[in-house]
């Protein structure tokens, strides 16, 4: 680990919520971030001041309160379309998180291109998020559902891709960070693949927007979701990124305000992009919250805020792979984003996290919403901890202690029932 | 913190490092399983009834955390011996009691699977 | 109007936004609340304690700020059970709002239970969301759309009801109070009349939840949207009340986290309610401020607030009778609501707005995304002032001394064009 | 408010009151109707193009804000007589600078409906 790949400490002041004691004594070690992150005061501020000082519904209204909030969502849209290197603004979509983003895409796209027979590639490392949207659209339209296989270690398996990879392939979904694995997928590369055999491709960024560089022309995506709430924004927020011409051939989703041209008695006609899939009064202030994370976010720089966390995770990989009887899931450190998932044969993943939490550490344990992945891994639950720019070395190292101490406590010491 | 807001007490520890009848029963009558479909818990409770109505053995299986496996094994020794209208007036609340530390809802669930399994096992006949 | 009806008006001092001044220096006087309300300091800071202090993503996290904040979002839930008078938590589904909420029934309940020749019956005075998505349910089912007829003075005609509902009608969705013309609508007597065919109901209750007693179980209805926003709430936040035994024969719509019961690599199994339909991480903390925006508004009650609007509206619709050229639409103050919408013989709706903006005055021009009432009503346009529990007397006459000068600046003079 | 920022300037008022060409044409060869999706304002305009290629007459109607059936007699009065060369390069910011007074995004559609309508029918030949 290089200090230098470190950000300050005093970064925690900006998160008012990192400041607290809980159970008494022991010093908030936020490590659950992966499920959702906490925000800086800027982004609180910015939310607080649209609503007491510049709010009203947006777009229609011809007077100075709607005009500013207008302007400041359609501003918030403009962030968006730089943070993520999309060409034109009416290419972002605000959503309410990343689950709808993908339920928009496999519905309005997905009903309107899928028939019997064609194939949704998939993978067992995805979140239900990105799973069950497209098992619901199998079932509407006769699609078949494959999967690329995953490597021991927890990567896509490219190796045999045009076995999976076919003409017959029209849609390929994938996280670019798998939020138990860890793993960083080869985007890039799987987009061109997949426009080789005629397939578009919908990136779940839910865990890797907040954390590292995003470029969707670079990567050449179709459709890529994300999560204010995961980002140091606001909850109910979220962005669907989707190529123009793509967006501009699906029907609309959602009917509703703002999204028609015109309404008649018993039909109506669509509005342009990127009205058309804004159905009803948008989550406003969310949206500015979220522009206020991107400025904070930018203003660190994502390549900084990724060489941090890489600088956490290889400190946690070494010391949890010390821990006895423990199984770290997933690539090894240089591959993976940061965050580390783990089982100790004793005792279970609910045990750990709360006698973890005893201890002022918050991680999370189950199926993370990936229990395909778990019956892969031939396990029902685990333990994660995941990391973000307020996450120090002191931290991590707390938590590799204290997840040797669980272990301890548990090892088996010949207890016996006290018989009736 | 006071003992009984301790959930891994020692006698819990000692259910779960020692259970009571974790395994098969061959010789089951009823048998249900279930699991919390939250935390990935599995429980599964094969009992054996007999014809005037009681509990008459009692063996459980299964995968998950200290509360879900200690609970299970204390259920079923305080259950073995009991009639089945016995069983079924024993209540969710019974059940928290038995288990003995203060639970926050979250682990409630935990507590209460291998509960809910017997119950429901109760109306479950083997190959029925 | 009697005095004793009015709130007071010290209560502005509750919402920080009211007390700007605009154009320099005229007070604000915020009349665009149909649009959207303004909120209190207490439903501000409830958001802001929740991001400040007690936040982290809800119901898997076994540490103290998942089970805060876990604990806050269900509080909220059986906030708004209470406030509905709904008979159980499961039957609040929170949404993005009333039209994610009627979206959500006419794709699950509607796709389900919706066959060609089934009739859909509307009326024209319905708001875009509570007529588009069931234009595209009827195109996806080849269901067919009719509607209640209008009285001349813009309430829902009964009088031949059973030439509309019929055994054919599947479903009636109709709003409890109009947004364009205030009219307050019978849902109770509709609702049963439509349980005499065995049709279900939906109310659209947008305009009515913010300003008047809501209980489902006296009014008899089985769906009911609302949005935060308009109830001194956040935005992106609504609920979708829905009868227990409906929701739980209805397919999820929305696939991903927490509204699964079990993922396998191809298929799922669904959560059981209120989980089912609340797909991904959900809008957490507009929850939790849309809880506060309950308590606030019980604390003063909703017939106060009834009162006291009903109190500004026969104000407004006097004052504004007298106005040269005016027409007002909608019914007579009693029938209606605290909102009022008229149009000039000139200038247009547009101009007005404009116009009153410069006073300081916001109001709403435009079709209030209810066109095909503008269209039933031979206008494209009309101005709308709505009011809410802080708007005051003086604000009203302001309201109406600024459309009279409005129009006496466009009365017709003889100007002539420069000729080139 | 200086006289650039008072969007209902005399000028614009009396093209409001006393608009030029409002009405039908009909020699029209070319014609084109829109609308501001958003506000309801409405313009049909009617052109008459004569063989080598200027705009001899047109018309306008329509129904909408001061701001929209002003600056729909505005354009027209200054377009007609032009090619439709010309009529091609008059820019949206033209529009906006004929219009005079400075207006907000949401007004400022308001001002560039009839342009846009102009811009479409020169491509809309009647009877076509
Ligand atoms: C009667 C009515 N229905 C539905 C809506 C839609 O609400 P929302 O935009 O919050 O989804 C509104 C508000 O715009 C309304 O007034
Ligand atoms: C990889 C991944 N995809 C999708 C999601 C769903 O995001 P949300 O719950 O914000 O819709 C998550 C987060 O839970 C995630 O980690």
């Amino acid at each position: 680990m290089t200090a230098s790949a470190l950000l300050p400490e005093s970064l925690r002041q900006d998160f008012p919520i990192l400041a607290q004691h809980v159970h008494g004594d022991k010093p908030l070690v936020f490590l659950d971030n992966a499920a959702s992150s906490q925000r800086p005061e800027a982004v609180i501020k910015a939310m607080v001041e649209s609503y007491a000082c510049d709010y009203a519904n947006v777009h229609r209204g011809i007077h100075v309160l709607s005009e500013r909030s207008t302007d400041a969502y359609e501003l918030a849209r403009s962030k968006v379309r730089a943070f993520l290197g999309a060409a034109y603004e009416h290419e972002i979509i605000f959503t309410s998180g990343t689950t709808a983003g993908i339920n928009l895409v496999a519905r309005s796209w997905g009903d309107a291109n899928l028939r019997a027979g064609d194939e949704i590639l998939l993978n067992l490392m995805e979140h239900h998020s990105n799973l069950v949207p497209w098992f619901q659209l199998a079932e509407r339209t006769g699609a078949v559902v494959r999967h690329i296989p995953l490597t021991e270690d927890g990567r896509l398996d490219l190796y045999d891709l045009d076995e999976y990879l076919t003409p017959r392939t029209r849609i390929v979904a994938v996280t670019a960070v798998s939020n138990t694995l860890g793993t960083i997928n080869p985007v890039r590369e799987l987009a061109r693949a997949a426009h080789d055999v005629g397939a578009v491709v919908l990136v779940d960024a839910a865990q890797s927007a907040p954390h590292l560089r995003t470029d969707v022309q670079e990567l050449d995506v179709d459709f890529l979701a994300l999560s204010g709430h995961k980002m140091c924004g606001p909850t109910g927020i979220g962005v669907l990124y989707g190529r123009a011409e793509l967006l501009e051939a699906m029907p609309p989703m959602f009917g509703g305000g703002s999204m028609i041209n015109r309404v008649y008695a018993d039909r109506f006609t669509s509005a342009d992009l990127p009205a058309k899939f804004e159905a009803g009064t948008p989550p406003i202030v969310g949206a500015i919250g979220l522009g206020a994370a991107i400025d904070y976010l930018e203003a660190i720089g994502l390549d900084r805020i990724h060489a941090h966390e890489q600088a956490l995770v290889e400190r946690a990989w070494e010391g949890l792979s010390q821990v006895e009887g423990i199984r770290l899931l997933g690539p090894r450190p240089e591959l993976r984003a940061g965050l580390v998932s783990f089982v100790l044969d004793r005792p279970h993943a609910h045990d750990i996290a709360q006698l973890l939490d005893r201890e002022g550490i918050a991680v999370r344990a189950g199926h993370h919403c990936t229990q395909p992945l778990h019956d892969h891994l031939g396990i029902t639950a685990s333990t994660r901890a995941s990391f973000y720019l307020y996450n120090t070395v002191g931290e991590v190292d707390a938590l590799i202690a204290a997840v040797r101490d669980v272990r301890d406590r548990f090892k088996p010491t010949g207890r016996k029932r006290r018989r009736a | 913190m006071p003992s009984e807001e301790e959930i891994y007490q020692d006698h819990i520890l000692d259910h779960y490092e020692d259970p009571f009848h974790r395994g098969k029963l061959p010789t089951a009558t009823h048998a249900h399983e279930d699991k919390n479909p939250l935390c990935g818990d599995v429980v599964r409770i094969e009992l054996q009834l007999d014809r005037d109505g009681r509990v008459s053995d009692a063996y459980f299986s299964g995968d998950g955390c200290v509360i879900s496996q200690a609970s299970a094994s204390m259920l079923l020794e305080a259950l073995v011996g009991k009639t089945v209208d016995e069983v079924k007036e024993f209540s969710a609340e019974d059940m928290l009691k038995l288990y003995g530390a203060r639970l926050t809802p979250n682990r409630q669930k935990c507590c209460l699977l291998s509960w809910r399994v017997v119950q429901q096992a109760l109306y479950s006949p083997v190959g029925a």
